[in-house]
C-alpha cells in the first residue's frame, strides 16, 4: 500500500494509533505491539517531514512504541502486589481516554448543530426604561457631609484662589510666567522622594498650581521610573498611585545632567 | 377544524402563530407584513388575519409582551405596565455622589449666595455649569433671580432642602467663615507685600 | 386561588409571569435569577419555581419562543422548529465552524474543567495552543484563574456561550461520558474480536 499520508488527516499520534487499531480490528486491551509499531513507523516515514513541530510529536510516540516493544521482550516487571505489569497498560489508558474525548467531541458536534437553530434577540430596552433615573436620595447623597466640612471646602477654595492671585506679582501688572523646567521638577521630585521615600503621586501633584506644572511633574516621575530611581505601585484601578524611592539605584544625577532634559 | 377568523386549520394555525412569534422576536424591529407572509408561506390577507388573531392572544394577563402594528409592519414590544420591573433589571444602579467639583460649588454658593455662575467660575477657576446643574437637579440650590448687570445672569442660592438636609434653620447658622477669613486673607496679603518691599 | 407549584396566588402569578416575559424579552441576553427575583420582588426559590412553570407554558404548540436555562440564568430564544421560517426573514447567525481539533480540545475542557493547557496537551498528545486560543476568541472558553503550581499555569473553563451554543443548561447536563462509554468501547472492542476469531 502506498501510504501518501497527509499528516493533517490525523489529530496527532494518538489519533493515528486509534486509526490503526480500528483498521486492523484489534482489541485495544491487547495491542499486537510489534505489528502496530511497524505500521505506525510506515506512516511516520511516509509523512511530510517538513513540519518539524508536528513530526516531532509523532516521533515521541514512535519512541514510546519502540520502548514498549522492547519491554515486551523482557521478563515482565511486577507491581507491589506481585502482578505482572503489562508494558502496554499506560498506552492503553491514554488511548481509551483520548478515544472517549473524541467520542464526546462528536456528541458535542451534534448538539452544536441542534442548538445552532436557536435564534436570539438583541436587547431592546424601551426608551421610557432607558431614560429612567433613580430619584435622588439626599440623605445618602449628603451622607458624611457636615457643615464643618462644607466650610473647610469653602476655605480651601478661597485659599487656592488667594494663592493663585499672587498679591505681589499681580501688582506688577502682566508678567510672563517662567516656563516650568523639567530639570527643576526632577530635582524637586528627587528631593521630595529622599525626604519621604514612600509617597503618593496625588500628594506630589497637589503641590502643583498650574496645569503645565502638573504635566511636567508627571514627566519627571515617568523619567525617574524609567531610570529606576522610583518604583511604582497601585493597589487597584483608579486607586492612588504609590511611588517609592529606590535607594539602591546608583545612577547619579547631577544638576548638569538634569539640564539635558530641558 | 377550521378556525373561522382566519380560515386556517387550527393545528396549522398554532404552528403559524408560533412561527410569527419567533420571527417578530428574533427581528426585534418591525417586520413588514409581506415578509412575514413570505416566511410562513401564506398570502398577505391570511397572514394579516392570523396576526390580528395573535394580537388578541397577547392581550392575556399572563403575557408581558404585545404586538404593535405600525403601517402594515409588526413589532413585538413589552407592555408598559411592566416598566417598573424592567427598570429594576435594566437600569444599572447609578451611585449618586457629590463630586469634589459639586462640593466646592455648593460651598461657594452657600457662603456667597446669591451668586452668578460666572462668579463661581471665577472663584473656582474652572467651568462649573455641570456642577450647578446637578445641584439644581438634586434640589440643593435654585435660581433666585437675576443680577442687574449686562446679560442679566441668573443668581443661585441654596434651597430650603439644603437647610433641612444640614439640619440648620437659617443661613445664619452656617459656620462663620467669611468675615474672619476675608480678614485673614487681607492680612496675609499685606504681610507678603511687606516682606517683599 | 393558590397555584400549587409556586405557592403564589393565581392572579398574581399571571402578572409575575408577564413581568418575567417582559424582562427576558427586553434584555435579550441572559438574566441572572437573582436579578429577576429582585425585579419581581420575590425570593429566588419562588422565582425559580415561577420560571419553571412559565417554561412549561412556552412548550405549548402556539408559542415560537422558549426559555433557556444557563447555569442559573435565563434567556429567551426561538424554538428550533421555526428555524426554517426564520432564516427566510432573519439573517442566519454567523457560526464559526469548529474544526475537529477545536472540538476535541473543547470536549476535554468541558469535561475536565478547570484545566491547564498542559493537561489538555497531555491527553491529546499534541500541542493545543492554537485551538485553545481560537476557542477563547469564539467565546466558548475563558481563563478562570491560575493553578497553584510552578509557573502558575492558566486554568481554562467553558463559558455561558458554550452552554448556549451546545444547548446545555448546566455543566451537569453534559452528555455523560465516563464509565458507561468506556464500557461501551470495551464491548465494541470485544465484539470486533469475536468477529475476527
Amino acid at each position: 500500500m502506498g501510504i501518501s499520508v497527509k499528516l493533517e488527516m490525523f489529530e496527532g499520534p494518538l489519533d493515528l494509533l486509534l486509526h490503526l487499531i480500528d483498521k486492523n480490528k484489534i482489541d485495544i486491551y491487547d495491542i499486537p505491539i510489534v505489528e502496530i509499531t511497524a505500521q505506525y513507523m510506515e506512516y511516520v516515514n511516509a509523512m511530510d517531514h517538513q513540519d518539524l513541530d508536528v513530526i516531532s510529536e509523532f516521533l515521541v510516540m514512535a519512541a514510546t512504541l519502540l520502548d514498549i516493544k522492547s519491554r515486551m521482550l523482557l521478563p515482565p516487571d511486577e507491581d507491589e502486589e506481585g502482578e505482572e505489569i503489562d508494558p502496554r497498560e499506560e498506552l492503553v489508558e491514554r488511548l481509551l481516554e483520548y478515544k472517549m474525548y473524541k467520542a464526546m467531541a462528536q456528541e458535542l458536534k451534534d448538539r452544536l448543530t441542534d442548538a445552532g437553530q436557536h435564534l436570539y434577540k438583541p436587547p431592546t430596552v424601551p426608551p421610557e426604561v432607558a431614560k429612567y433615573e433613580e430619584p435622588v436620595d439626599l440623605n445618602r447623597l449628603l451622607d458624611g457631609l457636615t457643615l464643618r466640612k462644607l466650610e473647610d471646602i469653602f476655605r480651601q477654595v478661597m485659599q487656592r484662589r488667594e494663592d493663585k492671585i499672587d498679591p505681589i506679582r499681580s501688582s506688577f501688572g502682566n508678567i510672563r510666567k517662567d516656563p516650568v523646567r523639567l530639570s527643576d521638577k526632577l530635582l524637586h521630585v528627587i528631593d521630595y522622594a529622599q525626604k519621604s521615600p514612600r509617597f503618593s503621586f496625588r500628594s506630589l501633584l497637589e503641590q502643583s498650581r498650574e496645569k503645565p506644572e502638573v504635566v511636567v511633574t508627571f514627566l519627571a516621575v515617568l523619567e525617574l521610573i524609567k531610570i529606576g530611581k522610583l518604583s511604582v505601585a497601585q493597589e487597584k484601578i483608579f486607586a492612588d498611585i504609590l511611588l517609592e524611592w529606590n535607594p539602591d539605584n546608583t545612577i547619579e544625577l547631577r544638576k548638569e545632567d538634569l539640564e539635558q532634559y530641558d | 377544524m377550521i378556525n373561522p377568523q382566519t380560515g386556517v386549520e387550527e393545528v396549522e394555525l398554532e404552528r403559524l402563530e408560533a412561527a410569527i412569534e419567533a420571527i417578530l422576536f428574533t427581528m426585534g424591529n418591525s417586520v413588514e407584513l409581506s415578509k412575514i407572509a413570505a416566511a410562513i408561506e401564506h398570502d398577505e390577507e391570511t397572514t394579516r388575519k392570523i396576526i390580528r388573531n395573535l394580537m388578541l392572544k397577547y392581550d392575556r394577563a399572563d403575557r408581558g409582551i404585545k404586538i404593535l402594528e405600525l403601517e402594515g409592519s409588526y413589532q413585538l414590544c413589552t407592555k408598559e405596565e411592566y416598566f417598573e420591573q424592567l427598570i429594576r433589571v435594566a437600569s444599572q444602579p447609578k451611585r449618586q455622589a457629590l463630586t469634589e467639583t459639586m462640593l466646592e460649588t455648593l460651598s461657594i454658593i452657600a457662603y456667597k449666595q446669591p451668586i452668578t455662575r460666572i462668579e463661581i467660575e471665577k472663584i473656582r477657576g474652572v467651568k462649573s455649569d455641570h456642577a450647578v446643574n446637578r445641584l439644581i437637579e438634586y434640589g440643593l440650590i435654585e435660581e433666585v433671580g437675576r443680577l442687574d448687570a449686562p446679560g442679566r445672569p441668573i443668581l443661585f442660592a441654596t434651597t430650603e432642602e439644603f437647610l433641612r438636609s444640614f439640619g440648620i434653620s437659617s443661613l445664619g447658622d452656617l459656620p462663620q467663615a467669611s468675615p474672619e477669613m476675608v480678614e485673614e486673607f487681607k492680612e496675609e496679603a499685606e504681610e507678603e507685600i511687606e516682606v517683599e518691599t
